[in-house]
């Protein structure tokens, strides 16, 4: 504890300062790379926005706002933005619900238990490349397993568009990044749940809780603090997927699953509009910011209840 | 820093970033000047890689010290590595089979360097009739030339599939067309592996429908022309179709519908001639039975459009040691090299020198003798082929085509139409203003 | 007996955190060989006294000094110390012996040296059959001697310890302090010891210093903190049960107390007093004051007895376990004067005041 | 827990079909490599392959540059890894440790630099490997990738260093160790499980990145298996399924491998220091 306060104290002793300058040293190269890879695009991202610029030639004008402006009243944008929130809000939640019943699940007794649990998680390993070419093949319309084994089984006749047409693309990608992503909450609530001490189910048992009412009155609660990290980062990453979705679907159809990475990933190398893809990045962050802000808050609030 | 001595403070928007890349890409560049070339193309079937070695092999050995080091891009991630490597003036020596559009753009905007020497290199009367047409955008200069011709809508066909259904004719119009693919559909095969994916080559082939209706896109003086009759017939037309592609043709690019035809799944097909080389490697079963044909327009009084890619070189402007990188492009064309590469994807890439056409070693290949028809026709479609850069000889060579195909308007109102079921008139606004916009920016 | 190299001085030493304060204008000499408790309620300052002590904080101003040089500078590891923390803070992935070794070795003490000095420790700890396992495979009382034996094995000027009993069960920590005792009379070095139980204090200390709000409150040996302690503070926290305060005044050559009336040995002059009362210096059963029986606690030995007082007070008395004692009855007792302790009720420091026999009421 | 035989049985086989569902495109992508060409043409699909072949290995191997780029994401992987824990490391040493200005912010920066979409660094950054010198090489891609690894390694550091005791940390300083002494003899070897799990994470966000090669890289030389892999094979005029499988297994041997042997660190280093805040 004490050194969490002491900035102002002892600064006059030598080997105190010796000590953060020592501290300072070891942070250096964090903070070097920071500024090199991170700042510095940052920085120059928020000057672009403010031009009109041919991405090749790099070369433009001055616009002010008027990137932002000409994004207001964009029906694409929007349209975008609203995909996104679609998106993630869907797959963080698919990935949240089977996280947990999935962690639930490998913290019981069961047969070749590592085995079961390595095959879970494993998903979250493959890289996103390798995830969309198996979707892909899975989902394919000729020979496709997905279309074959649903029409086998009766419950198509003719071999759906999984990702070709809405609402089918949205929920295909909505699955795979479910599935893509849910054992890394898995990883985490599996960590949570191992340190759940067994004396408070027994109470709760003595109580007389059932099994549900065990899950809501003891697990959940002592799964509240790792369940919002792992919602904070897991939010931030889908709102940034850009792989998965342009692997899978590129967008299409027309604009119906095109999510904000994707449309400044268009707008910068596709119409080669610097500019505009620089304020669509801005408010990209500002968006996440708000985000971020607003759900530590709503945190903060409830851990002081 | 340079930002000053430049002068003009607005145009040179990029301040530090620019004058940075200015900065540095001289000295990386002479680092690399004295030995190495890099050449980028997106055609990297192996076969094809193969080619080039040999090509790369005799020019490094007629050209002691230089070092020549192929760098694959692709159809749909071209745009953001050159938009890259421009930016940084880290470009590469020669660029190949880039659409001509491409060329055109990066001409506009002053990143070129004119290819004339190169084509006088190779002789301008070896050419055919007109092949570098489309990259004189600047009169008596040229932006890039050809390294081949296609023909990208070629209709393939699947006779024994015919044959049982009952139809003897080849379709020469629309109806015929969706008539022989409703007869022919079933049993697992479908009619068409028409592409509804909002990709280029959806805006590509619908292009050509557009064509074969008897519209355009653009007219010669590139007004936008897409509120016409023929661009509402063709979306009309085009939807009909839809029953006829595999549900998964709403992500279809050419990759899929290629496969789709080989693999015996569509009874038609619609690419180039690399069709007969994947046939017959992946599905020689079908092989005897596939013919190449011009594909059908709405009525016999519209003549055939053929796409063309115009596969082309370039050279960036700020590439180093230009001499070499001249030679190097002229090299390509060297007839054994040219040849080993025309090989590669037999009917695929077509010759540009007319030269080369009539030599023996051209004619030697298996598959060219054995679709000698189809080769042929193919030659002579493309020969008469154009595309949205050029959509016909009346028409001033179109520098935005690139943005357009990139920024998916064409395939979106496709899409629009024929997916998302929007009213006809709404979409071909839509796609006029969008289109607008684009040629406008 | 004291050796000058091993005192330790505090000089006028202040730190702050910000703007809390931790210790305040802390003025303390602990001779050489001297075994000295920090005690007091936690929050108190005495830890962070320790760890200046240490060099693992460094004072705001004022001057540390060891063996009469001043350390303010000197690094921990050069201050010649040694410390057993209330953790243990055993490097968890070293064997014993390493744990033990470690502080020679980073002392560039040879191989071989380590090694025999290793087993002399081991030996007076007991530890010689634990030296190839790791800290976790060890009991409490174990780790604990671990850490000490760290201690011992580089023979330092000052040992420090921070709690270093809190950690284990009630008869470990008796036969602990014992061995402690033992170790410290046989090194002869200063032992500087950290707690807030007082009867460790008590019972090892040569000299405790009780310490609340940062402050020092009183430096003595355990009898005068015990017996004369120097505030209020020292005499409601050292003796347990706490002694019983009395809130009155002087008047009249005279305690006032509803309850409690007794004259004073000498003049005092009339103002606000506390009258502190042990619980073993009052007598049950006869006397001039009244008091009603609240809660008797027997604990064999003896009988802790609870009585309310007139005025709402409440006094605390131990009485002999066979007395008869019962809850709600009325009893008389009296308080041996000389055994009494007078505070100043504003400034809470004990005053001179000598008391006399009251005169039944 | 008590549980009826019946019970049990029930259970092992929902969570066996439960496990089976979601492996199952890994399976089914096993299963497509081995299958010839040809056979994959069938309609209806065959479940087993009724003829097993490696020819989609061996091309691979022996025919494509695909052993090039496994070596290039193995060596940029490997190398992001070590540049990164070693730096996140002493940064995270330092936060949690030293005392000195501007460290809280710091501290809270590193959580913002989170928001941030690859897309936008995309270009500033290439800018400046072309600056650097390095522009279409590995290393490019290296210092590319610690934009998005630095952040997560320090946070998941930081928050296990917090769990190590500050007590030995102070023994070995009054022991006689310096600051750095304390830091490799006692802090390191507690972190380890730690610095182990971050270790994989980073690997494993290197080994699949996509974007950031797409761009930045663009010779084979220095492409890494997710765009070579793609590149390769996803192309205009062809698109084999069967070798795409193929590759796509030979592409997650190695995260086999190291998962094996390694998946207790990943949980442990997660649950003990990674989800604290």
């Amino acid at each position: 504890m004490a050194a969490q306060h002491g900035t102002a104290a002892g600064r006059g002793n030598p080997l105190d300062r010796k000590d953060a300058l020592l501290g300072v040293m070891l942070i250096a190269p964090t903070v070097l790379i920071f500024c090199a890879v991170i700042v510095y695009p940052l920085v120059s991202a928020l000057y672009l926005s403010l031009f009109r610029i041919y991405t090749p030639t790099l070369q433009g004008n001055f616009v002010g706002f008027a990137n932002y402006a000409e994004l207001a009243g964009s029906p694409e944008f929007w349209r975008s933005l609203l995909n996104t929130a679609v998106w993630t809000v869907l797959t963080l939640t698919l990935q949240i619900v089977f996280g947990i019943a999935a962690a639930l699940m490998l913290n019981q007794a069961m047969l070749f238990r590592s085995l079961a649990r390595s095959l879970i998680l494993f998903p979250y390993f493959v890289s996103t490349v390798v995830a969309v070419l198996v979707w892909r093949w899975l989902f394919n319309d000729l020979y496709g397993i997905l279309n074959h084994a649903a029409m086998w089984a009766g419950i198509l006749d003719m071999p759906l568009d999984w990702l070709g047409s809405m609402p089918n693309s949205m929920i295909s990608i909505v699955l795979v990044g479910a599935w893509k992503y849910f054992p890394f909450v898995v990883i985490a609530v599996l960590a949570r749940l191992q340190t759940i001490p067994e004396p408070l189910y027994e109470a709760a048992r003595i109580d007389g809780a059932g099994a549900w009412s065990r899950f809501t009155d003891v697990t959940l609660p002592q799964l509240r603090e790792v369940l919002v990290v792992v919602v904070l980062l897991r939010a931030i990453w889908d709102f940034k997927e850009f792989d998965l979705i342009y692997l899978l679907t590129g967008g299409g159809p027309v604009i119906a699953t095109q999510t904000l990475p994707l449309m400044v990933y268009k707008e910068a190398f596709g119409l080669n509009e610097m500019g505009r893809a620089s304020a669509v990045a801005v408010v990209m962050m500002l968006v996440m910011l708000v985000f971020m802000l607003f759900y530590l808050r709503v945190n903060r609030a409830q851990d002081q209840r | 820093m340079s930002i000053l001595t430049k002068g003009d403070l607005t145009r040179r928007a990029l301040g530090g970033l620019a004058a940075a890349a200015a900065v540095a890409a001289p000295g990386v560049a002479s680092a690399q000047a004295r030995t190495t070339l890099r050449w980028w193309s997106p055609q990297t079937a192996p076969a094809q890689r193969e080619a080039y070695n040999f090509q790369i092999r005799t020019f490094e050995e007629a050209n002691p010290g230089v070092r020549v080091v192929f760098e694959a891009t692709s159809d749909e991630g071209y745009p953001a590595q050159m938009a890259a490597a421009f930016a940084s003036g880290q470009v590469p020596s020669v660029v190949t089979h880039l659409p001509s559009f491409a060329v055109s753009n990066y001409w506009q905007a002053g990143l070129l360097e004119p290819f004339n020497d190169v084509i006088d290199m190779i002789g301008p009367q070896n050419f055919y009739d007109g092949a570098n047409r489309v990259y004189e955008i600047t009169p008596g200069q040229y932006a890039g030339t050809g390294i081949g011709n296609s023909a990208a809508n070629a209709m393939w066909l699947r006779r024994d599939l015919m044959e049982r259904a009952g139809i003897s004719a080849t379709p020469r119009t629309w109806d015929q067309l969706r008539d022989a693919c409703r007869r022919m559909q079933g049993g697992g095969v479908f009619g068409v592996p028409l592409p509804y994916g909002r990709n280029s080559m959806t805006s590509l082939v619908f292009i050509c429908f557009v064509h074969g209706a008897g519209g355009q896109i653009f007219t010669p003086d590139l007004q936008v022309a897409v509120n016409s009759d023929a661009f509402r017939n063709s979306l009309e037309f085009y939807k009909s179709m839809r029953e006829f592609a595999p549900p998964g043709a709403t992500s279809y690019s050419w990759g899929e519908s290629l496969t789709a035809f080989v693999s015996g799944a569509t009874a038609t097909g619609i690419y180039t001639g690399r069709v007969l080389a994947n046939v017959a490697a992946q599905n020689p079963r079908i092989a005897p039975f596939i013919t190449a044909h011009e594909y059908p327009t709405v009525s016999a009084s519209v003549p055939h459009w053929t796409f063309n890619d115009f596969p082309s070189v370039m050279i960036p402007k700020v590439a180093p040691n230009m001499p070499m990188a001249k030679r190097f492009a002229a090299h390509l064309f060297r007839a054994d090299g040219y040849i080993r590469q025309l090989h590669a994807a037999p009917g695929h890439v077509l010759p540009v020198l007319k030269t080369i056409s009539a030599m023996p070693e051209y004619q030697a290949n298996p598959i060219i003798q054995a679709n000698r028809a189809a080769v042929d026709l193919m030659s002579t479609m493309a020969a008469s082929g154009h595309n949205l850069g050029w959509e016909s000889p009346r028409h001033r060579p179109n520098t935005k085509a690139g943005q357009v195909i990139a920024s998916h308007a064409i395939s979106e109102a496709v899409q629009r139409f024929v997916i998302n079921n929007e009213p006809i008139a709404q979409v071909v606004s839509t796609t006029a203003q969008r289109l607008e916009t684009l040629m406008r920016a | 007996m004291s050796n000058p190299d091993y005192q330790v001085r505090f000089d006028k030493v202040r730190k702050a955190f910000g703007t809390a304060v931790a210790v305040r204008d802390l003025d303390l000499t602990i001779e050489g060989g001297e075994f000295v408790s920090l005690l007091g309620p936690s929050g108190c300052g005495k830890t962070t006294t320790l760890r200046m002590l240490a060099g693992l904080e460094f004072p705001t101003d004022g001057a540390i000094s060891i063996g009469g040089r001043v350390v303010n500078e000197v690094a921990p590891g050069a201050r010649d110390i040694a410390m057993v923390f209330q953790s243990y803070a055993l490097y968890p992935h070293m064997t014993v012996a390493e744990n033990i070794a470690y502080p020679l070795k980073k002392r560039g003490v040879g191989k071989a040296e380590r090694a025999t000095r290793v087993q002399k420790v081991a030996e007076t700890l007991q530890l010689g059959a634990l030296l190839s396992r790791k800290p976790r495979q060890l009991s409490g009382g174990q780790q604990q001697r671990v850490a000490l034996g760290r201690a011992l094995v580089r023979d330092p000027r000052v040992f420090l310890l921070d709690e270093p009993l809190s950690n284990l069960d009630a008869k470990l920590r008796s036969h602990m302090r014992a061995e402690l005792i033992e170790l410290h009379r046989r090194i002869r070095r200063t032992f500087v010891y950290v707690t807030h139980d007082q009867l460790e204090a008590m019972t090892m200390s040569d000299r405790i210093a009780v310490m609340h709000d940062g402050a020092l409150q009183q430096f003595g040996t355990p009898a005068e903190v015990y017996n004369q302690p120097a505030n209020l503070f020292v005499a409601g926290f050292i003796g347990s049960p706490a002694m019983t305060l009395l809130h009155g005044e002087a008047r009249d050559g005279a305690f006032h107390h509803p309850a409690v009336t007794m004259p004073f040995g000498a003049p005092v002059s009339a103002g606000k007093l506390v009258l502190g009362i042990r619980p073993e210096d009052v007598t049950l059963g006869q006397g001039p004051f009244e008091a009603c029986i609240r809660l008797v606690e027997p604990t064999g030995h003896e009988q802790i007895v609870a009585l309310d007082l007139a005025g709402g007070a409440s006094l605390i008395a131990r009485a002999v376990p066979d007395m008869v004692l019962r809850a709600g009855e009325t009893l008389r007792w009296s308080a041996r004067p000389q055994r009494l302790h007078v505070f100043d009720a504003t400034t809470g420091q004990r005053l001179a005041v000598t008391m006399t026999e009251a005169a039944a009421a | 827990m008590k549980r009826s035989i019946l019970g049990g049985i029930a259970f092992n086989l929902l969570a066996w079909t439960v496990v089976f569902i979601v492996a199952f495109p890994l399976v089914w992508m096993v299963i497509t490599s081995v299958k010839p060409q040809f056979e994959l043409f069938r309609i209806p699909p065959t479940f087993w392959p009724e003829q097993i072949t490696f020819e989609h290995y061996t091309r691979l191997l022996f025919e494509t540059p695909f052993l090039t780029y496994m070596r290039n994401s193995l060596v940029l992987s490997s190398a992001t890894t070590v540049l990164v824990v070693g730096v996140a490391t002493l940064g995270a040493h330092s936060l949690v440790r030293f005392r000195y200005r501007g460290r809280e912010v710091l501290a809270q920066l590193v959580l913002f630099t989170y928001l941030l979409p690859s897309v936008v660094l995309l270009l500033p950054l290439y800018l400046m490997m072309v600056w650097l010198g390095v522009a279409n090489s590995l290393f490019s891609l290296v210092i590319a990738y610690t934009s998005f690894a630095l952040p997560y390694a320090l946070w998941l550091l930081r928050s296990f260093m917090q769990g190590i005791p500050e007590d030995l940390e102070s023994a070995a300083l009054v022991d006689g160790a310096t600051r750095m002494e304390a830091f490799f003899d006692v802090i390191l070897p507690q972190a380890l499980p730690g610095i182990i799990s971050t270790c994989l994470f980073t690997f494993i966000l290197s080994w699949n990145e996509y974007l950031y090669a797409l761009v930045l890289v663009n010779t084979d030389a220095a492409r890494p298996l997710t765009t070579g892999v793609m590149s390769m094979l996803v192309s205009a005029f062809n698109i084999e399924w069967s070798l795409l499988m193929a590759a796509s297994v030979m592409m997650s041997i190695p995260l086999i491998i190291i998962f094996a042997f390694l998946q207790k660190f990943l949980t442990r280093g997660f649950g003990a220091g990674g989800v604290k805040g």
